[in-house]
């Protein structure tokens, strides 16, 4: 449950303040009776996307002559795992179920996901990092509902009062503009820049062109000298300037610090665009600043995917029946304007709607730019793990380890998984 | 072995302190332990009256207030909130059911079982008892699939008795009632067996009312455990309508780090049955613990 | 076996008669089985069959969503003694129950002594500090980790407020694991506390008045009364809390995920990051048989080196 | 009718590896009404005894027979026996109604105004009819001795067992209980047997008493019998308070030698112990003592360590040759510490036992000693 | 030297809103070295009384001398007073030489050496020389008693004060017990004040009694003063067993008048009585009844109801007027059940009260009943 929750697999965080909706606890399976049957499914708990699910799921019953009703099944997070493993081998999987991309290869991998090619789904649909997040093997396993990015928010006001001028929201800034601004920040407000301690780790790594392995995944690059330089970029501002916060998993995240005032900066996901919308603060987001050996600012991608279990008394027709749904141009274009997600197919871009919905909401143009950005993890069963060992290792870092030390003892671990 | 008494457990006044160090000194240490308990008392309770006043404050402006401990508008938004989108009535009656399902099965079966082993003369008992004392040490997770397994192919996952059955098979109460037993005289059986009692009319008709005190307590005990259940209700259910509350809250967040006015409005109605049943029955919960003590 | 004086008063109260006897009838044994078994065919089934399926389970390489799962005899068990992350969670689960036994039962007792004090107000105090008791680890743990806040939290504002200077808590692997532990002494305090005050109220107040008339002052006969008198409840009061100890999981698994850099990795916590985060079942029950061996090992040593004379 | 026999009863308790004989081939027959008593150091088997008439406790060998029907074997509820406990064993969680008729309730299919009118009765009888509705924490030791019979009493028993029911209560409580348990039994007629540690109890309430040591029987007569007549030395010093002196004394020639005394002894007596020279113990009762007011051939000079004026009686307590003895004075007379009694002992009143068997070879006689009886009237 | 003087004691326990006066305005002067007892129902105060003097509970008000200094508010330890506790209070976890030597470690700075040689001079005394090492689990009842008796002498304290010391022993324990206290008491010639229900103790042991009655002091005297000489009823009915028979008259024209039987008083007693006419309380101990062989003119019809043969004595329960008596007989005389005894009131031997105040009005008086005497020589 560790890192692997915090934004990065898009665990939820898109709830957001919005505090009202309808009855999210997901109550909604009465029996339609007739021939028809029941569609399960399952989610990891959103409040935020219970009611668009919801939605969805009526128009699907609707729409389809096989499914009479839809019964969706929220867990939390932290134990969504656990109760799809125990479930499934038992004989109690649903018709489909949400995974996050940690997961897809290792479902793929134990067998237990539907292989989607064979039943007319198309990988080259969908962009690069999404199909390559759903993909294990070269072959496609999962349907992304949407998928996401990572940005950095800003607090405007607090900016101004630093007497920093306001970047515009797609510039792209260098880690020494970058880092600039955290010092006149943390002179004037304590803090220059909130991130949590995993990904912000990650990201940096990610945006100077490094990552957990290479291009054939056959070695860890996690110690390369562009993630060294990513460290040791961070550390001193974390450890010894205190510029930075690295926050832990388990308290309060980076969002929060924006929004109590406490930084200026920090790091979020194009999922906090809800929270960050209603929390009444000038605030807008921009793109994560390049490094110094690649300018471009590459962060994760990740996202809802929906697969179908191979086992477990799955009725798979259904599932095929809701993976088609989602597929649809008519739910993928509306993605971004209803979960505040991007599409995973690349035709929704293309559409009318799309266009339209980002016009109206110029916040998100940064993350509709950096969208093409993002990178996906790797296609590893065991990339839970790497993303456990190296987040373990950044949390060392911020405690004062060497970092060379701490990325070597990530590499190895890599390694040995490998 | 050990018997079991409250006889002993009086937290009100008369006791064995002694009178004749009256004077200075003795006014001085009684100062001093008023001050350690009040100090004490305060850092008991202050987390909780905390996370009240939290729960006060609007959602929004949570993060934007937190250095305001007591909230400027009060407000019960988030419990609103958090009543209108979740199914709480619900949950709270599926952790009713559970709970006192729970309670009513221990309490028999644990009467039952510790009755035998306190009182009984059978072959096995001693072996009974080990077993008793060895699973005790068991910490519950390590069960959970094996048992999930063995639930399923019951085909009883995703019902109350799926749940149910691990707390009620919980050794602790058998313990419990075999130490209280131990400590009802034999001369009361014999004469009810001399009454003309069958071994299991001495149950219904002698130990059960006898064990009265015991039973509350254990009761309360059992219910504050069920009530906290998290993880195998999750793991077992399917259906979210069966949750027992816990396991809502659990729902009420992507991750706790969200939502925080709401969470902690949860928590507080969560906490609140037991907590105001504690206040109303304070002897009886730290009898059941008490009840516990004494053995080796 | 133990049994405190009180206990023992009230059983000789009780039962001056005939105390180990047995009624011997043929049919009797019969009707014992009868009102046994329910309980024990429901615990046999619920806890010792899963058990032993875990302990079966640690023999192989399992993972639950894998169709086979090879037999591989006492791998997981080798793998584990070489497992530097499982030795760490040990020595941290050994630092937790070793914080709990070394600060939690003298308070207890400290504060047992106090209400035993027969104070004004004895049961308004009784009653805040036995509070935590009943509210349940996931709540605690929740408010805990408010108050933890480096930024936000209470007790960092109150620490500022003094002038101290201000921890981070559960932020800082040096001391994420002690911040767990003393919130956990802050939750058990009460119950311990509680058993105490039983045991106390069981000390006949004779001994007091002999030991006073003696010439004992009130340090002597805390000393030579009531701790050894104490004995067999402090002897409950720490093998409950060893084993309450080893298996702590829920503050670790609310409050830090076992961070930061895995400085509050616990036993159970290891177990449940092995088995339902990384699917490696086998291994995880490999840590769970561990576990248990260590507790009743443990619980079976303190009886052996207190049990001798803890009876009066 | 219930005439309780008793056959050969042995009872062995597996303690361990060791095996404990409670009870040894104990043979007694009970008549039908009889009060019996059952005395013994603590340890003897007297609570054994009675458990095993109850069916409480399974019996190794032997039978027990209750009206010539052997009901060794039956279940305790079947045997028609009702018993007493030492702490009445009253359930605290009943009232008193309840409690007297709970045995009728779970034994019989009366209805249940038949039982309220029973123990109503029964309640009257015992003079707790207005204590009724009260539970046993609220009664006091003397109103719960009364229930406890009261439980007894309504199932109409062959037998009552009382395994010391009245230990429990104070001192002047105990006489008060003690005249009513008698006049309860001889009003009912129920045949009863009663243990007890008191030698007051022992001696005044039964017809009969069985005197017990380590599980076997020493003696049973009616208690002036046992007092008058012990058929040993275990009997003579048990029985009677203050016990009875023993000296060691060597029998020959007719004449008993003491270090500190000698007795001649009548041509009588020595008909008795022909056969028995050697050594003798020599019993004499505290109050049997003849006190001289001067020296004489026969007398035993005993200076007094202690006195204990009881008001009408005083006990003194006497050296004679390193060990201590009690003589007992009757009517008002007293005697101070440091004085010097004169004692004789009166050849009748001795007590002769043979000093390794302990069997007694000389008694007094019960017979003889009634005959100072006063002239009563009928 | 232990003089202990008790000036107006008295002593008020707050019980919620009521106060309970254990103790009212007691006064005593206890002579060193006197054996002191205490006696009187249940809660009369005794022990309290006991606690205040060992510091163990605070006077309400009045003073407490020892030796002339006043000890009312000193603490426990400085009082030079050792106490034994009715349970002996014998710490379960040490062993008897610590439980002895503890109040030497405690309260004087001696060393081991010192206190390990006094324990064991104390306790070859005691007769426990060679149990030393065992704890009080592991010795019996007498053992235990000897143990705790021996933790009072070792600090050789001015006064002893003993609760009950010997009621959870049994009988003739508790007899053997009683002298060897005694002896000790004598020995070491130690100011003791002893509290006890035990009406064989209260009678034997002491120099002087004190009987209370709730809180109140009602008598003190040696015991034969208080047994022939009870200054009221409350003392009369306490001291004695079996009770004194108390029976209702009225007195006029020097007769008293009880509804079964009247008696004319001698001139002597009349003027006793003068300024008494009107309800009397007439007291006759059961050993103090003239039994008749024939009716006469002043006997009393009495029928039997229960014997009591006690060996020596029978105790025999007679009906007069609807009331139940008792009447002891000496000697080897019986009575039985059913017959009638004709009994007479020997006027030396009435106890007149007043029968509101209970004050005595007429006893017996000592001097004359020892004249009785036995002769013995010094
Ligand atoms: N259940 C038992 N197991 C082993 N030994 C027993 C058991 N019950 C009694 N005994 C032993 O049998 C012997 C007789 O015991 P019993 O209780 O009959 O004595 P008692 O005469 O009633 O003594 P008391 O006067 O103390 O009540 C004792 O040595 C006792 O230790
Ligand atoms: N600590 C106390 N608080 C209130 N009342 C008390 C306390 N101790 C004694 N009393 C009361 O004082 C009275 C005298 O008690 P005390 O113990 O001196 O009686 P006692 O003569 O020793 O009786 P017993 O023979 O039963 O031991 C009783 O009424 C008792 O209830
Ligand atoms: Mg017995
Ligand atoms: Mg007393």
């Amino acid at each position: 449950s560790s890192g692997g929750t915090n934004g990065g697999t898009d665990g939820g965080e898109s709830g957001g303040g919005s505090g009202t909706g309808t009855d999210s606890g997901g109550d909604s399976g009465s029996d339609g009776g007739g021939s028809a049957s029941t569609a399960t499914l399952w989610a990891w708990n959103d409040p935020g996307l219970s009611p668009i699910r919801d939605e969805q799921a009526s128009e699907l019953a609707q729409q389809s002559d096989a499914i009479s009703d839809v019964s969706w099944e929220y867990y939390p997070f932290e134990n969504y795992l656990a109760k799809a493993t125990t479930a499934i081998p038992a004989g109690n999987a649903p018709d489909s179920l949400a995974l996050s991309v940690l997961w897809v290869p290792r479902f793929a991998d134990k067998g237990v996901a539907l292989n989607l090619e064979e039943h007319g789904f198309d990988p080259d649909d969908y962009v690069s990092a999404a199909r390559s997040n759903a993909s294990y093997d070269d072959t496609l396993w999962a349907v992304p509902w949407y998928a996401d990015c990572r940005l950095v928010a800003i607090n405007t006001k607090m900016f101004e009062e630093a007497g920093l001028e306001v970047p515009d929201p797609t510039y792209r800034p260098s880690w020494e503009e970058f880092g600039s601004w955290v010092d006149t920040l943390a002179k004037e407000h304590g803090t220059g820049y909130s991130m949590s301690a995993g990904e912000g780790f990650d990201c940096f790594a990610l945006s100077n062109g490094s990552g957990y392995l290479n291009e054939d995944g056959t070695e860890a690059i996690i110690n390369n000298d562009a993630a060294l330089e990513a460290a040791n970029f961070l550390q001193p501002k974390v450890v010894e300037e205190e510029s930075i916060i690295a926050r832990n998993p388990g308290g309060t995240a980076a969002i929060e610090d924006l929004l109590a005032g406490e930084s200026a900066m920090c790091f979020a996901g194009s999922w906090h665009y809800p929270r960050l919308r209603d929390s009444g603060l000038d605030w807008q987001y921009m793109p994560y600043p390049g490094g110094p050996q690649i300018e471009k600012s590459h962060t994760w991608s990740a996202g809802v995917f929906y697969s179908i279990p191979k086992r477990g008394g799955a009725n798979q027709d259904i599932g095929l029946e809701w993976l088609n749904y989602i597929n649809s141009m008519e739910v993928q274009k509306n993605v971004t304007k209803s979960m505040g997600g991007f599409p995973g197919r690349k035709d929704a871009y293309e559409t009318d709607a799309f266009q339209s919905f980002i016009e109206n909401n110029p916040k998100l143009k940064p993350v509709a730019q950096e969208m093409e950005n993002t990178i996906s993890f790797p296609s590893h069963p065991e990339v839970t793990k790497m993303w456990n060992t190296v987040h373990t290792q950044a949390q060392s870092m911020w405690q004062g380890e060497e970092p060379e030390k701490a990325l070597d003892k990530a590499a190895k671990e890599i390694n040995a998984l490998l | 072995m050990t018997t079991l008494s409250t006889d002993e457990l009086d937290f009100g006044d008369g006791g064995p302190e002694v009178q004749h160090e009256g004077s200075w000194y003795d006014t001085v240490a009684k100062a001093v332990a008023h001050l350690v308990l009040l100090f004490f008392s305060a850092v008991m309770t202050i987390p909780f009256v905390w996370a009240f006043l939290t729960s006060l404050k609007p959602e929004n402006k949570i993060f934007t207030t937190i250095r305001q401990i007591i909230p400027a508008d009060p407000t019960f938004a988030n419990y609103v909130n958090v009543w209108m989108q979740n199914p709480l009535d619900r949950w709270i009656l599926n952790s009713l059911v559970l709970a006192v399902g729970v309670v009513f099965f221990t309490l028999l079966l644990d009467t039952l079982a510790g009755y035998a082993l306190a009182k009984g003369d059978f072959k096995g008992k001693s072996l009974v008892y080990t077993l008793v004392i060895g699973t005790l040490v068991i910490p519950p997770q390590v069960v959970l699939v094996p048992l999930y397994l063995e639930m399923n192919a019951l085909n009883w996952s995703n019902t109350y008795w799926a749940i149910m059955v691990l707390y009620i098979a919980n050794p602790f109460g058998t313990f419990m009632m075999r130490q209280f037993f131990l400590g009802i005289p034999d001369s009361l059986i014999e004469a009810a067996r001399m009454d003309g009692c069958s071994t299991f009319q001495i149950y219904t008709r002698v130990m059960l009312p006898l064990a009265k005190p015991a039973l509350s307590s254990l009761g309360v005990f059992t219910f504050i455990f069920v009530w906290g259940a998290f993880l195998w209700p999750l793991v077992i259910l399917n259906d979210s309508s069966m949750y027992p509350l816990q396991v809502g809250i659990g729902l009420l967040t992507g991750r706790y780090s969200s939502q925080w006015g709401q969470l902690l409005a949860a928590v507080v109605i969560a906490a609140l049955p037991v907590i105001a049943a504690y206040l109303l029955a304070q002897r009886t919960f730290m009898e059941g613990i008490a009840l516990t003590g004494g053995k080796g | 076996m133990a049994e405190s004086h009180g206990l023992q008063r009230v059983r000789r109260r009780f039962s001056g008669y005939l105390s180990t006897e047995h009624v011997e009838s043929t049919d009797t044994d019969l009707s014992w089985y009868a009102i046994i078994l329910p309980k024990v065919v429901l615990f046999a089934a619920i806890l010792l069959v899963p058990f032993i399926g875990a302990f079966y389970i640690s023999l192989h390489e399992w993972a639950p969503l894998a169709q086979t799962h090879p037999f591989v005899g006492l791998d997981n068990y080798v793998r584990l003694f070489q497992d530097p992350v499982f030795w760490n969670a040990i020595i941290n689960t050994a630092g937790y129950s070793l914080a709990l036994l070394v600060f939690d039962v003298p308070i207890a007792l400290g504060l047992a002594l106090l209400l035993n004090m027969n104070l004004r107000g004895t049961k308004f105090y009784s009653g805040a500090i036995f509070l935590p008791v009943v509210t349940s680890w996931v709540i605690v743990s929740l408010i805990w980790s408010w108050l933890y806040n480096p930024e936000y939290g209470l007790l960092n504002a109150i620490l500022g407020a003094v002038g101290l200077p201000q921890l981070s808590w559960l932020q800082s692997s040096s001391t994420a694991l002690a911040s767990i532990a003393l919130m956990s002494i802050w939750k058990h305090i009460g119950f311990n506390m509680v058993i105490f005050l039983a045991g106390l109220k069981g000390i006949p107040d004779d001994y007091y008045e002999a030991a006073i008339v003696d010439g004992a002052n009130r340090w002597q006969r805390f000393r030579y009364i009531t701790l050894p008198l104490l004995k067999p409840t402090t002897f409950f009061v720490f093998i409950v809390t060893l084993i309450f100890s080893f298996r702590v999981y829920t503050q670790v698994y609310v409050m830090t995920q076992g961070g930061p850099v895995r400085s509050t990795y616990t036993i159970v916590y290891y177990f449940w990051q092995t088995g339902f985060q990384e699917f490696e079942m086998g291994y995880a029950s490999a840590i769970a048989v561990v576990l248990f061996l260590i507790v009743f090992g443990l619980s079976i040593l303190q009886q052996r080196t207190w049990g001798d004379d803890v009876e009066y | 009718m219930g005439k309780l026999d008793i056959r050969n009863l042995r009872k062995v308790f597996a303690d361990g590896d060791q095996s404990i004989v409670a009870v040894d081939d104990l043979d007694i027959d009970i008549n039908d009404g009889e009060f019996l008593i059952f005395v013994g150091p603590s340890g003897c088997g007297k609570s054994t005894t009675l458990r095993c008439i109850a069916g409480l406790e399974t019996v190794t060998s032997g039978e027990i027979l209750l009206n010539g029907d052997d009901i060794t074997h039956q279940p305790p509820t079947e045997r028609d026996i009702a018993m007493v406990f030492q702490n009445y064993a009253l359930y605290p969680h009943m009232t008193a109604r309840k409690n007297i008729g709970f045995g009728l309730e779970m034994s019989t299919d009366m209805s249940g105004d038949e039982i309220d009118r029973r123990v109503s009765k029964v309640a009257e009888m015992m003079g707790i009819g207005d204590l009724l509705e009260k539970k046993p924490g609220e009664l006091s030791g003397g109103q719960q001795q009364r229930v406890a019979l009261g439980r007894a009493i309504v199932r109409e028993p062959e037998v009552f067992l009382m395994d010391e029911p009245l230990s429990n209560l104070d001192a002047k409580l105990r006489t008060t209980m003690r005249t009513e348990l008698q006049n309860l039994q001889q009003d009912l007629g129920i045949t009863t047997i009663y243990v007890t540690h008191d030698q007051t109890e022992a001696m005044t309430m039964g017809d009969r008493i069985v005197i017990l040591d380590g599980g076997e029987l020493q003696q049973i007569g009616t208690p002036l019998e046992c007092y008058y007549e012990p058929n040993n030395r275990f009997v003579a010093g048990f029985i009677g308070s203050p016990s009875m002196n023993f000296f060691d004394v060597e029998y020959s020639d007719g004449t008993l030698v003491h270090d500190s005394f000698e007795c001649d002894l009548s041509e009588e007596t020595r008909e008795q112990l022909a056969g028995h020279e050697g050594a003798l113990t020599l019993g004499v009762r505290p109050e049997s003592f003849d006190v001289r007011g001067e020296r004489g051939p026969e007398t035993i000079a005993a200076p007094v360590t202690v006195t204990e004026p009881m008001g009408e009686t005083t006990y003194v307590y006497v050296d004679i040759g390193d060990q201590q003895y009690t003589v007992t004075l009757t009517g008002e007379r007293v005697a101070e510490t440091g004085t010097t009694l004169e004692l004789a002992i009166p050849e009748e009143k001795m007590h002769l036992f043979d000093a390794k068997t302990g069997e007694a070879v000389k008694s007094r006689s019960v017979s003889n000693a009634t005959n100072v009886s006063v002239d009563v009237r009928a």
